[in-house]
C-alpha cells in the first residue's frame, strides 16, 4: 500500500470506524473524525513533502517536456482485458488539490461540531465523499478517474436531503441529476478516447501519446469539457449551484463549494485539454465567451440576493468562471492562474460557508436584511467574514489576488491561435468583475456585520467557541500563507502545467508569435 | 555602486519590515489582551521607521548627486513570477522622490501615531485603530518603495483596504459604513482602470523585454523609464478608438493615480471620508494616501513626458479639480469637510504643475514635489488643530464654535501659523511652493492654468480664514465653546512639530534634491514677479474673509449668499454629485442590472432545468399512459410493431 | 395417387371452405357456434395434409385437434358461460385496427412471397421424395443420431406434463378455496 | 380443360398464400374477440396455419426430409399444451369475475396498489 | 456427461413430486430445501463440466462457452427465485400477506421451467429451440395466475393471450426460415440463407417473439400488468430468468442465425435498444405501484443489454452475459426486499417504503445497495457492468447512443432516488415497527446484494467471463 493510496484509504477507514461507533455517543463519532481527518492533514504535508523531493530535481527538465511525469506512482492491474488498471500517481496540479481537499475536510469536520441529529450518517457519507475525491485527484485511469468522481457526487443528494434545510428534496435531486447529467457527457467523451485511440488502454499518460484525429477532437473536447463544466459550473449549467448550496448542511456546502467544484476544473485541464489539443484550439475562444459570462453573471446575481448562502453560491460561480476562464485562456499563465484559482477558491468559499454556518447556527436566519452589527456581538467571525471578503475580491496579500492576476494576465497575453482583440475585450470585461465583486461582498459584509445592531436579543449571542476558532483560523492562515509567500504553491505547480502548454504548442500549426 | 553602501541603505528592507512586523505582532497578539500597550508599541515602531527613513535619506544624500541623482535598488527578492520576463519583485528602489515620500509618510505618520494617544483615548476599539494605522502605514511605504508598478499596485489595494477599515472605524455608525463602502467602491474602480493600465503595460513590456532577453523585467520602473524602451513604447502605434497604445495606457493608469489623488470625476468619496476619527483623515486624507496618485505620475514622469497628450489630460484635471474644489471650499460648515475641499483643491495644484512639467521644462515636477512635501505638513497641522478643536466642541460644526482664540492658546498659534502656511503668505512653506508652481505654469507657457492657479490661491486663502476667523475669533456661539479647554500635551507636541515644519519646509533647497533631467533648468531662485501676485492674491483673500467674518459671525456673509441665490445652493450642495453617484449605482446598477440577472438566473435558466424535468415527467405519463389494461390492445401495438420491425430491418440494412 | 388435376380441384374446393370456416369461427357472434366451425377448419387442414403427403400428420391432426383441443374448447365455453357474453361484437375501432393490422400482415407475406423462388421447383428434378412418410417420422423421432429428434421429444412431455400440473393447481375449485381459508 | 387445370395446380405460391391468410384471420381473431376462449379459438387458428405452413415448406423445399412434419407434429403438441393453460386460467378468472370478456379485464392499475 | 445439470434439475423435480405426495404437511417446507439442493448439485455440475464443450445427439445438443454461462446464469436465478419465495409459501408472513397455495407444485413447475430455459441455450435446431423456448414460457403463464385472485389470473390472462400470440408470430417466422433454407440446423440455415425480402419477414417475426420474451419496446406492453398482477417471486423470476432467457434465445437468432448478415442489422438493433431505454426509463418516473415500477425498470435494463449486440459479432458476449449475471444478482435482491416488505405489510406503494431507514436499517442499507446498483452507480458492478457495455456501443461507432444511454441511466438515478428518498428521507408512519427477517431471506439478501459489490470490484468474476466467451463466435460459427 503505496503512499497515494494511504491518502485514499485513511478517510474511508475512519468512515468505517464512524459506522461501527453506537450512533447515541455522537461525540466520539466527532472525535474520530477529527482525529481522521488530523491525521489526514499530517500524512498530506508527508506527502507533498516526498513529492517535492521528487519534483524539485525535475522542474527544469519539464520546461521542454511533453508528456506529464508522475510521482509517488502506483499501478495494480484491474481489468487487463481492457486495459484498466488501478494506477495512483501525483503531480503539481493534483498535489495542490490534495492539500485544499485535505484542509477543507478537516476544518469542515470541525465547523459542523454541532450536528447531532443522525449524526453517524452525517460523518460517515461526508467520509465517503471526501474519499471520492481524493480518489479523483490522485488516479490516472480513466475509469478509476470516472469510478471516484461518480462516488464523490452521489452522498451528495444524501447529505442534502436528509441534513439539508429549505427545500431540500428538489435541490438534493437537482443537483444530483445535473451532475449525473455531466458525467454522462463524461462517460460519452472517456469511452471516445478509449476506441479512437486503438491502444486498448485506460492510461491517461499513455493516452497521452496517441494522436486524435482532429475531427474526432471536434467533438469530444466540448463533450468532456462541458461534462466537466457542468460541475465547474460553467455558465448555462450552473443552476443546480444556488440552490444545492443554500439547502445543503455547512460542511456539506463547504466540501461541495470548495473542492467538488473544484473537480470540474481540474478534469476539464487535465483530460479536455491535455489529451485533445486540437479540440481545444477550436473551441478556446467559444468557451472563453461562456466564462465570461460566467464571471459578471455570478457577480451580478450575487449583489441583490437576501440570502447568505445564496450570496456565497453565486459569488463561487462567479469565482470558479475564473477558474475556467483559465483553462479556456490556453496559456502557461492562465492554467497556473486557473489551478491557483480552484485552490484559492476552495479555500475562501470554504471559509465562507463555515462562517455561515456559524452565524445561522446563533441568528437562525439567513436573511441579510434581517442581520446587522454583529461585529460588535462576535468579532472573530466578524474579522474572518472580513478577511475572506477581502480575498474574495483579490486584495493583494491573499490568495484570490495571486489566482486572479495570474488569470487576467493569461486572458490578455493570449495564444498563438485565437484572435488577439477578441480575447484581450474579454479579458477588459472579465477584469471589470473585481469591481463588481467589491461591490456585493462590501454590501453584504456590511449589512450583517457593520452598522448597529438591529435585533436586540442578538446582544446575548456568543463568539466563536474553540472548534470554530481553530477552523477558521486554519483557512484564514492559508489564505494568507498563500496570499503572502505565493511561490510555495506557484513552484509546485507551474512544472506540470508546461507539460500541457507544450502539447498545445506541439499539436498542429502554430502561428509564429510566441 | 563607487562605494560600499552605508548600514541603513544595505538593509533598506528594514523601512518596510519594521511597520510590517509591527502590525502582525499588535495585530494577533497585543491587541486583544492590552489595547493600552497596542497603541504605544505601535507608535514606537513608527517611531523607528521614521528614524530609519532618516538614516536612509542621510545616506542617500551623501553618496552625492552632483551629475544628477541614480536611483538604486538595494534589496528585491522575486516574489510572484507570471513568466520569465514577468515577474514581481518586492522591493525597495532609493531615488530622490522615493527618499522624500518615505521622510514625509514616516514623520506625519509617527506624529499622528502620538497625536491618536490622545485623541482616541478611552475609545472601544482603541488597539483595533492602532492596528490598521500601523497596517496603513506599512502599505504606504510598501507603495512608495515600489520599484516595479505592481508592488505598487499591491501596495495601492492595501492602502485602499486599509482607508476602508479606518474610514469605517466607528463601524456602528451607519453613516461612516455608507462612507467607508464608497470610499472602497470608487477606489476599486479607479483600481480597475490601473489594472489595465498595468496589464498593457505589461504585455508591450513583456514583448519588449523577451526581445532584449537578458534579466530584464516588464514590470520593472527602471525597465519602463530607460530611454530606448520608452522610445519602442511609443512607436506602439494606434490601440483603442485610434489613441496611441502608450497614452491610453498611461491615462488607464493615470485613472487609478486620479480615484486616489481624488481628482475630479472620482473625488466623491473623499468629503465622505471625513466620517472616520480626524487624526486618520490628517493622516490619510490629507499627508498620504491621496498623494499616491501624484507620485504614480511622478515615478512614471518620463513615460508621460514621451507620450505628452498624456501630460496635457493631467493638468487639464488638475487644474479644474482645483477651482472646482476651491469654489465648494468656500460654502461649506463642516470644519473637516472644508479641509477636505481644500486639500483637493491643493491635490489639484500638483497635479496640474506635473501636467504643465515636460522634457523641455522639468521646473513642474521639482514643484510639484516639493509642494506635495510642504503641503503634507501644512494640511496635517491643519487636521490635527482641527481635531483638537473638535475634541474640545464635541462638533464638527464651525457656526458651534468660535471664540477660542482665548481658551487654546497653543491650537489658536499653530492654527493660524498652517492657515498662513496654505494661504502662501511669504515667510511660511505654502509661499515657496506655490510660487514655483504658478512659475512652472508660466514658464512652460501655460498661461490658462497660470491665471487660475492664482485664482485658487485667493480662494484658498478666502475660505481658510473664513473658517479660522469664525472658529477662533468672536464669542463662544455655544455652550461647549464657551467652556472648551486646551487639549493635552501629548495632542499639543504633534501640533507645534508641525507647525515648525511648516515654516522651516520652506526654506529647504529643494531644486538641488528633486529635479528631473540633469540640466539645472530655469533659476530655482524666487521670481519676483510671480511671487508679488501670489501674494496679493493670498492678502486680498485673507481680507476679504477679515471683512465677512472677523466677529465670527454669519450675517454679512448671509446676504452674499442670497445674492447668488440658486448658484450658492448648487456649490453647497457639491454640484449634487452624490446625489448622481447614489443614482448611478442603486438606480442602474442594483435595479436594472443585478436584480434582472438575479431574476433571469431563478427564472429562465433555472426554468429550463425545471422544463426539462417536467417534460421528463409528461413523457413519462404519457408512455404509462398507454398501458390502458386492454390486452387486444397490446396485442394490435405488437402486431403493428413487428410490422415496423420489419420496415426498420429493411430500410436500414447496410 | 390422385391425379394430378383431381388435385388442383380438391385443392381449390378445400382451401375456399376452410376460408370460409376460419372467417365463421372469428366473426360468429355465438362463442359455442365458433367453436364448431374451428372443428371444420381443422378438418379441412387435415384434408390438406393428406393433399400434401403428410398422411401420419392428419390423423394426428384429426385425433389431437379435433378430438382433443376442440373438444376441451367447448369445455371451457360452458364452464365460462356467462350469459351476456352470448353476443359477441367487439368495438368498431378495435375491428378496424385489427383488420388493417392483418391485412397490412397479409399483403406484406404475400407480396413476399411472390418476390421469392421458394423450393428448388426451377432447378432440375427435385430429389426423390419420401417414400413413407409414417415409417420417416417414426424413425426419426425417436433416432438419437444427428437427424433425430429425441430431444424435443422428451421436452415435450416435460411441457405437457409441466401444464398438466399448473392447469389442475390453477383450476382446483373447492381443495383451492378450503386450503386457503385454514 | 385438364390443362387449363394443371396450369392451375397449386404451387408452393398457392400453398403459401392460404397459410397467410388463415394465420391472418387468426391474428384478426386474436385482436378482435371479446369472449377470452374466442381468443384461444383464433390462437388455435394461427398455430395450425402454422404448422401446415412447416408442412408445405417441407414438400416443397426438402422433400427429402420430414422435418416439417415432426415440426407440425410438435407444434399441435405445444398448441395442445396452451389450451389447457389458457382454459384454466379463463376458469379460475370466470369464478372470480363472473365474466371472460377481456374488454373488461383492466383492473390492475398504477392506481390498484394494494395486493 | 454434457447433459448432466438439466438432468439433476428435472430429476429433483420429479424428486419433488413424489415426496410431496408422501410427506405430511408438517414436513413439507423441506420440500423448498430439496428443490434448493437440487439446484445447487446442478450448480456444481455446471461448474465442473464448464471448461467441456462438445455435442450429444450429432449436434442437435451441443454445449459451449456461453451455452455454459447462460445454464450457470439460469441455475443462479433459479435457485435464488427459491430462496426469495419460501416464506411466502410456507406462510411464514405477516398479518398484510397472502399466502401461495401447493408449494410443492410451485416448486415442481418453477424446476421445469428452469430446465426448459437450459434446454433452449444448448439446443441446435429450430424443433428443439421452439420446444425448449414454450417449457420456458408456458409454465410462466401458469406461474402468473399461482395467487388465484382476480388481479393474479388477470394477469395470467393477459400473458398467455400475448404469449401465444407472440408464439404463433415466432413460429411462422422460423417456417419461413425453413421454407428459405430448407435447412432445420440454425448453423447451417444462417449459411445456407439468401438476404431477400422473404428473409427480412421471417427475421422480424422471429425478433417479435424474441421482444415478447426480452420486453423490447413495441412488444413489452404484457410486462407492466403481468409483473404486477404475479405474485412477488413469480414477478421476479420474470424479471430475471425469462430475460435471461430472452438474451440466449437472441443470441441463437442474432448470432446463429443471421451472424453472416451481422453488419445489416446493427442501426436497427441500436435504435430499437434506445427506445426501449428511453421508453423503460421515462415510464418508471410516474409509477406509483413498486412492482409495475420494476417492470419498467426491467424493460429499461433489457435496452442496456442490446447495446452488446452492436459492432463486430461476439465483441459484446462478454460484456453481455458479465452484464446479466450483475443484473440477475441485483434485481433479485431489490425483489427479495420488495417480496419481504409485501408479505409483512401487504403494501406495494412506493410511498408505503416511507422511514424504512428507520424500522430496519440493514434491510434500508441493502435496498439502496441494489438500486444504486442498478443505476450503475460505483463502486457497485452495476457500473462496471453498465460501463463495458457502453464501451462495446462506444466501440462500433455508436457514440449517440452511449450519449443517450448514459442520459437514460442519469434519468434512471431519478427514480432510483426517488425510492431512496422515501427510505431514507422521509419520516416513518406512526404505527411502524421493526419487521420480522426470515434467515431464508436474510440470506438470499445477504448474497445478491454481497455479490453485486463483490462482481465489480473484483476483476476475477468478468475476467473468466470474457476469457471464456471472447472468441466464441469465431471459434464455433464460421
Amino acid at each position: 500500500m503505496g503512499l497515494l493510496s494511504w491518502l485514499i484509504v485513511v478517510p474511508f477507514i475512519t468512515a468505517l470506524a464512524v459506522i461501527f461507533t453506537p450512533a447515541r455517543k455522537t461525540a466520539w463519532i466527532k472525535w474520530i473524525s477529527l482525529v481522521g481527518t488530523g491525521f489526514h492533514l499530517v500524512l498530506t504535508a508527508f506527502t507533498t513533502w516526498r513529492f517535492w523531493q521528487l519534483a524539485a530535481p525535475e522542474a527544469a527538465s519539464m520546461k521542454t517536456a511533453q508528456l506529464m511525469k508522475l510521482h509517488l506512482e502506483e499501478r495494480i492491474p484491474w481489468f487487463e482485458s481492457l486495459g484498466i488498471q488501478y494506477l495512483l500517481g501525483v503531480d503539481g496540479i493534483s498535489m495542490s488539490m490534495v492539500i485544499l481537499t485535505s484542509i477543507i475536510i478537516f476544518t469542515g469536520v470541525l465547523a459542523s461540531w454541532k450536528v447531532e441529529e443522525r449524526a453517524k450518517e452525517f460523518f460517515a457519507l461526508l467520509l465517503v465523499l471526501v474519499t471520492g475525491v481524493f480518489g479523483v485527484f490522485l488516479s490516472f485511469d480513466l475509469f478509476l478517474f470516472f469510478m471516484f468522481y461518480e462516488v464523490a457526487v452521489l452522498p451528495m443528494y444524501l447529505l442534502i436531503g436528509i441534513w439539508g434545510t429549505g427545500p431540500k428534496e428538489y435541490s438534493a435531486m437537482k443537483l444530483t441529476l445535473m451532475l449525473m447529467m455531466g458525467s454522462a457527457l463524461l462517460i460519452v467523451g472517456f469511452l471516445g478516447l478509449y476506441h479512437v485511440s486503438g491502444m486498448n488502454t485506460f492510461d491517461l499518460t499513455k493516452l497521452a501519446e496517441a494522436t486524435f484525429p482532429a475531427s474526432f477532437q471536434k467533438w469530444a473536447f466540448p463533450a468532456i469539457f462541458i461534462g466537466f463544466g457542468v460541475l465547474g459550473a460553467l455558465y448555462p449549467f450552473h443552476t443546480w449551484s444556488p440552490d444545492g448550496h443554500a439547502s445543503a448542511p455547512t460542511a456539506v456546502s463547504m466540501l461541495h463549494a470548495g473542492v467538488l467544484m473544484k473537480l470540474g476544473g481540474y478534469g476539464a485541464l487535465r483530460v479536455a485539454v491535455y489529451l485533445l489539443p486540437e479540440g481545444a484550439k477550436d473551441w478556446g475562444l467559444f468557451f472563453m465567451v461562456l466564462t465570461t459570462i460566467n464571471i459578471l453573471y455570478g457577480s451580478f446575481g450575487a449583489i441583490t440576493q437576501k440570502d447568505l448562502k445564496y450570496f456565497t453560491a453565486y459569488s463561487s460561480v462567479s469565482h470558479c468562471g475564473f477558474v475556467l476562464f483559465g483553462v479556456a485562456a490556453l496559456n502557461l499563465m492562465g492554467m497556473k492562474g486557473a489551478v491557483l484559482q480552484m485552490f484559492s477558491h476552495g479555500v475562501m468559499t470554504g471559509l465562507f460557508f463555515a462562517l455561515i454556518g456559524m452565524v445561522y447556527g446563533r441568528t437562525h436566519t439567513r436573511m441579510i436584511p434581517e442581520m446587522g452589527g454583529l461585529a460588535k456581538v462576535m468579532p472573530w467571525l466578524a474579522v474572518c467574514f472580513y478577511i475572506g471578503g477581502m480575498a474574495s475580491l483579490g486584495l493583494p496579500g491573499f490568495s484570490g489576488f495571486v489566482a486572479e492576476s495570474h488569470v487576467f494576465l493569461g486572458g490578455f497575453f493570449g495564444n498563438p491561435w485565437t484572435d488577439a482583440t477578441i480575447m484581450r475585450t474579454l479579458t477588459v470585461i472579465a477584469t471589470m468583475s473585481i469591481v463588481v465583486t467589491a461591490v456585493y461582498v462590501l454590501r453584504g459584509m456590511a449589512k450583517v456585520f457593520l452598522g448597529p445592531v438591529t435585533d436586540p436579543h442578538f446582544h446575548a449571542l456568543t463568539d466563536a467557541t474553540l472548534t470554530e476558532r481553530i477552523s477558521t483560523g486554519v483557512l484564514v492562515a492559508t489564505l494568507a500563507v498563500v496570499g503572502v509567500m505565493p511561490f510555495l504553491l506557484i513552484d509546485l505547480i507551474e512544472a506540470s502545467i508546461m507539460p500541457i502548454v507544450n502539447r498545445l504548442h506541439a499539436s498542429g500549426v502554430t502561428v509564429a508569435l510566441h | 555602486m563607487e562605494h560600499e553602501l552605508g548600514f541603513a541603505l544595505r538593509n533598506a528592507w528594514l523601512i518596510l519590515a519594521i511597520p510590517f512586523f509591527s502590525f502582525l505582532v499588535v495585530g494577533l497578539f497585543i491587541r486583544p489582551r492590552a489595547p493600552k500597550l497596542a497603541g504605544i508599541v505601535a507608535t514606537l515602531a513608527v517611531f523607528a521607521s521614521a528614524g530609519f527613513a532618516y538614516a536612509l535619506a542621510v545616506e542617500y544624500l551623501s553618496l552625492g548627486g552632483h551629475d544628477g541623482w541614480k536611483t538604486i535598488v538595494p534589496w528585491s527578492f522575486e516574489w510572484l513570477r507570471f513568466q520569465e520576463h514577468l515577474a514581481v519583485h518586492i522591493g525597495v528602489i532609493v531615488d530622490p522622490i522615493s527618499v522624500l515620500l518615505m521622510v514625509v509618510v514616516t514623520t506625519v505618520s509617527s506624529l499622528v501615531h502620538l497625536y491618536s494617544l490622545g485623541y482616541m483615548h478611552g475609545e472601544a476599539g482603541f488597539g483595533r485603530y492602532f492596528t490598521w494605522l500601523n497596517l496603513f502605514t506599512f502599505s504606504m511605504l510598501a507603495l512608495v518603495t515600489a520599484p516595479n508598478i505592481l508592488q505598487m499596485y499591491v501596495a495601492w489595494e492595501l492602502v485602499g483596504a486599509s482607508s476602508f477599515c479606518l474610514i469605517g472605524y466607528y463601524f456602528e455608525k451607519p453613516s461612516a459604513v455608507e462612507a467607508s463602502k464608497k470610499a472602497f467602491i470608487v477606489t476599486r474602480f479607479a483600481d480597475l482602470g490601473f489594472l489595465l493600465g498595468v496589464l498593457i503595460l505589461g504585455y508591450f513590456g513583456y514583448q519588449i523585454a523577451s526581445e532584449a532577453g537578458g534579466s530584464a523585467q516588464a514590470f520593472d520602473f527602471l525597465f519602463l523609464t530607460n530611454p530606448e524602451v520608452m522610445g519602442k513604447f511609443s512607436a506602439l502605434g494606434a490601440g483603442l478608438f485610434g489613441i496611441p497604445l502608450l497614452t491610453l495606457a498611461l491615462l488607464l493608469v493615470y485613472m487609478g493615480g486620479a480615484g486616489k489623488s481624488a481628482m475630479f470625476p472620482l473625488h466623491i468619496w473623499l468629503p465622505d471620508a471625513m466620517e472616520g476619527p480626524t487624526p486618520v483623515s490628517a493622516l490619510i486624507h490629507a499627508a498620504t494616501m491621496v498623494v499616491a496618485g501624484v507620485y504614480l505620475v511622478a515615478r512614471l514622469f518620463p513615460l508621460f513626458a514621451t507620450s505628452g497628450d498624456a501630460l496635457l489630460v493631467v493638468a487639464y484635471i488638475g487644474a479644474f479639480t482645483s477651482v472646482f474644489a476651491a469654489v465648494i471650499a468656500c460654502t461649506q460648515d463642516d470644519i473637516k469637510r472644508v479641509l477636505a475641499y481644500s486639500t483637493l483643491s491643493q491635490l489639484g495644484y500638483m497635479m496640474f504643475a506635473l501636467g504643465v512639467a515636460s522634457f523641455e521644462h522639468p521646473l513642474g515636477y521639482t514643484a510639484s514635489m516639493f509642494h506635495l512635501f510642504t503641503h503634507a505638513f501644512f494640511k496635517a497641522l491643519l487636521f490635527l488643530g482641527a481635531g483638537s478643536v473638535i475634541h474640545a466642541v464635541h462638533s464638527n460644526e464651525i457656526w458651534k464654535m468660535g471664540g477660542l482664540k482665548a481658551k487654546m492658546p497653543v491650537t489658536h498659534a499653530t492654527f493660524a501659523i498652517a492657515t498662513l502656511a496654505i494661504a502662501g503668505i511669504w515667510p511660511f512653506a505654502g509661499f515657496f511652493s506655490k510660487d514655483e508652481i504658478l512659475a512652472a505654469a508660466l514658464g512652460s507657457g501655460h498661461t490658462g492654468i497660470f491665471t487660475l492657479g492664482l485664482m485658487v490661491a485667493g480662494l484658498t486663502a478666502f475660505y481658510m480664514s473664513r473658517i479660522y476667523f469664525v472658529t477662533f475669533w468672536g464669542k463662544a456661539k455655544t455652550e461647549h465653546a464657551s467652556h472648551a479647554h486646551e487639549s493635552p500635551w501629548i495632542m499639543l507636541i504633534p501640533l507645534v512639530i508641525l507647525a515648525v515644519l511648516s515654516i522651516g519646509a520652506g526654506f529647504v533647497p529643494f531644486g538641488e534634491f528633486v529635479r528631473f533631467g540633469a540640466a539645472h533648468g530655469e533659476a530655482h531662485g524666487i521670481n519676483p514677479m510671480i511671487a508679488a501676485a501670489g501674494t496679493l492674491a493670498g492678502v486680498l483673500g485673507i481680507g476679504f474673509a477679515w471683512l465677512l467674518y472677523r466677529d465670527g459671525l454669519a450675517e454679512r456673509s448671509g446676504v452674499i449668499a442670497r445674492a447668488l441665490g440658486g448658484g450658492y445652493r448648487l456649490i453647497r450642495n457639491k454640484f449634487y454629485f452624490d446625489e448622481l453617484y447614489l443614482f448611478v449605482t442603486h438606480k442602474i446598477i442594483f435595479r436594472l442590472v443585478a436584480a434582472p440577472i438575479a431574476w433571469f438566473d431563478r427564472h429562465v435558466v433555472d426554468g429550463g432545468v425545471n422544463l426539462s424535468g417536467w417534460s421528463a415527467r409528461v413523457f413519462g405519463s404519457a408512455v404509462s399512459y398507454l398501458q390502458t389494461g386492454q390486452v387486444q390492445t397490446y396485442g394490435s401495438w405488437f402486431v403493428g410493431g413487428a410490422v415496423l420491425l420489419l420496415f426498420s430491418l429493411w430500410m436500414l440494412r447496410a | 395417387m390422385i391425379s394430378q388435376a383431381t388435385e388442383t380441384l380438391l385443392f381449390y374446393l378445400f382451401a375456399t371452405v376452410s376460408v370460409g370456416l376460419a372467417l365463421a369461427t372469428v366473426l360468429s357472434q355465438r362463442i359455442l357456434r365458433a367453436a364448431v366451425y374451428l372443428m371444420g377448419v381443422l378438418v379441412t387442414s387435415a384434408a390438406f395434409y393428406i393433399l400434401l403427403g403428410a398422411e401420419f400428420l392428419a390423423g394426428v391432426q384429426i385425433l389431437v385437434y379435433v378430438g382433443g383441443i376442440v373438444i376441451l374448447l367447448v369445455y371451457a365455453v360452458m364452464l365460462t358461460r356467462s350469459s351476456e357474453l352470448l353476443e359477441d361484437h367487439p368495438s368498431f375501432v378495435r375491428k378496424g385496427v385489427a383488420f388493417v393490422a392483418a391485412s397490412a400482415f397479409f399483403a406484406l407475406a404475400t407480396g413476399v412471397f411472390s418476390a421469392t423462388r421458394i423450393g428448388t421447383a426451377g432447378d432440375g428434378h427435385a430429389p426423390a421424395a419420401v417414400a413413407d412418410t409414417t415409417l420417416e417420422i417414426g424413425r426419426r423421432l425417436l433416432d438419437q443420431g444427428a437427424t433425430g429428434y429425441v430431444i424435443p421429444f422428451e421436452i415435450i412431455s416435460l411441457l405437457l406434463l409441466s401444464v398438466l400440473i399448473g392447469g389442475s393447481v390453477i383450476a382446483r375449485r373447492s381443495l383451492a378455496k378450503a386450503e386457503e381459508t385454514k | 380443360m385438364i390443362e387449363q387445370l394443371a396450369t392451375l395446380a397449386p404451387g408452393p405460391f398457392h400453398w403459401l398464400s392460404l397459410t397467410v391468410l388463415l394465420f391472418a384471420i387468426g391474428i384478426y381473431g386474436i385482436l378482435t374477440r371479446r369472449n377470452a376462449v374466442g381468443i384461444l379459438m383464433a390462437v388455435e387458428l394461427a398455430l395450425n396455419s402454422g404448422a401446415m405452413n412447416f408442412v408445405v415448406f417441407n414438400k416443397y423445399v426438402a422433400p427429402s426430409a420430414v422435418d416439417g412434419q415432426i415440426m407440425a407434429i410438435f407444434v399441435i403438441a405445444i398448441a395442445a399444451a396452451e389450451v389447457v393453460v389458457g382454459m384454466a386460467i379463463f376458469v379460475t378468472l370466470f369464478g372470480h369475475r363472473r365474466t371472460v370478456d377481456v374488454t373488461r379485464m383492466d383492473q390492475i392499475t398504477d392506481a390498484a396498489g394494494t395486493n | 456427461m454434457l447433459m448432466l445439470p438439466e438432468l439433476i434439475v428435472i430429476g429433483t423435480a420429479f424428486l419433488l413430486l413424489t415426496l410431496d405426495l408422501i410427506w405430511s404437511d408438517r414436513q413439507r417446507p423441506a420440500l423448498a430445501l430439496v428443490g434448493l439442493s437440487g439446484v445447487g448439485a446442478a450448480i456444481a455440475a455446471t461448474l465442473t463440466l464448464m471448461p467441456q464443450s462438445g455435442e450429444l445427439f450429432g449436434g442437435r445438443f451441443a454445449v459451449d462457452a456461453v451455452a455454459w454461462w447462460f445454464k450457470l446464469l439460469f441455475l443462479i436465478a433459479g435457485g435464488l427465485t427459491i430462496a426469495l419465495s419460501m416464506d411466502m409459501l410456507d406462510g411464514r408472513i405477516g398479518a398484510g400477506g397472502t399466502q401461495l397455495g401447493s408449494r410443492g407444485e410451485y416448486y415442481v413447475v418453477m424446476l421445469f421451467n428452469l430446465a426448459g430455459m437450459m434446454y433452449m441455450a444448448s439446443a441446435r435446431d429450430l424443433v428443439s429451440l421452439y420446444v425448449s423456448l414454450e417449457l420456458a414460457t408456458i409454465p410462466l403463464f401458469v406461474l402468473a395466475a399461482w395467487k388465484r385472485d382476480a388481479q393474479s389470473t388477470e394477469a395470467g390472462l393477459k400473458y398467455v393471450i400475448l404469449g401465444a400470440l407472440a408464439s404463433a408470430l415466432f413460429l411462422y417466422g422460423m417456417g419461413i426460415l425453413y421454407g428459405l433454407s430448407g435447412e432445420m440446423r440454425l448453423e447451417a440455415m444462417g449459411k445456407a440463407m439468401q438476404a431477400g425480402p422473404a428473409f427480412w419477414l421471417g427475421v422480424a417475426m422471429l425478433a417479435a417473439g424474441v421482444g415478447f420474451k426480452l420486453t423490447l419496446v413495441p412488444f413489452h406492453m404484457w410486462a407492466a400488468e403481468v409483473y404486477q398482477g404475479a405474485p412477488a417471486p413469480v414477478t421476479a423470476y420474470l424479471s430475471v430468468a425469462s430475460k435471461g432467457a430472452g438474451l440466449a434465445l437472441m443470441f441463437h437468432v442474432f448470432y446463429r442465425v443471421l451472424g453472416p448478415l451481422a453488419g445489416h442489422w446493427d442501426l436497427a438493433l441500436a435504435i430499437f435498444a434506445s427506445l426501449t431505454m428511453t421508453v423503460g426509463n421515462f415510464a418508471a418516473i410516474v409509477q406509483k405501484n413498486i412492482k409495475r415500477f420494476m417492470a419498467f425498470s426491467a424493460i429499461s435494463q433489457a435496452g442496456y443489454l442490446l447495446l452488446g449486440f452492436l459492432g463486430k459479432p461476439g465483441d459484446g458476449v462478454p460484456a453481455m452475459l458479465f452484464y446479466l449475471l450483475v443484473y440477475i444478482v441485483t434485481n433479485l435482491a431489490v425483489f427479495g426486499v420488495i417480496i419481504w416488505y409485501s408479505n409483512h405489510t401487504g403494501r406495494e406503494r412506493i410511498e408505503d417504503y416511507r422511514g424504512l431507514s428507520r424500522t430496519n436499517p440493514l434491510v434500508a442499507l441493502a435496498m439502496m445497495i441494489a438500486l444504486f446498483g442498478l443505476a450503475g452507480i460505483p463502486p457497485l458492478s452495476g457500473f462496471v457492468g453498465k460501463f463495458f457495455l457502453f464501451s462495446i456501443a462506444a466501440k462500433a461507432g455508436f457514440h449517440w447512443l452511449v450519449a443517450l444511454a448514459a442520459v437514460n441511466s442519469t434519468v434512471s438515478l431519478y427514480y432510483y432516488l426517488r425510492v431512496v428518498r422515501q427510505m431514507y428521507i422521509e419520516p416513518a408512519e406512526a404505527g411502524d415497527s421493526a419487521l420480522r427477517v426470515t434467515p431464508a431471506m436474510t440470506g438470499a439478501l445477504a448474497v445478491t446484494v454481497l455479490a453485486s459489490v463483490i462482481l465489480g470490484v473484483i476483476p476475477y468474476f468478468y475476467e473468466t467471463v470474457s476469457a471464456q466467451t471472447a472468441g466464441w463466435l469465431q471459434g464455433t460459427l464460421w
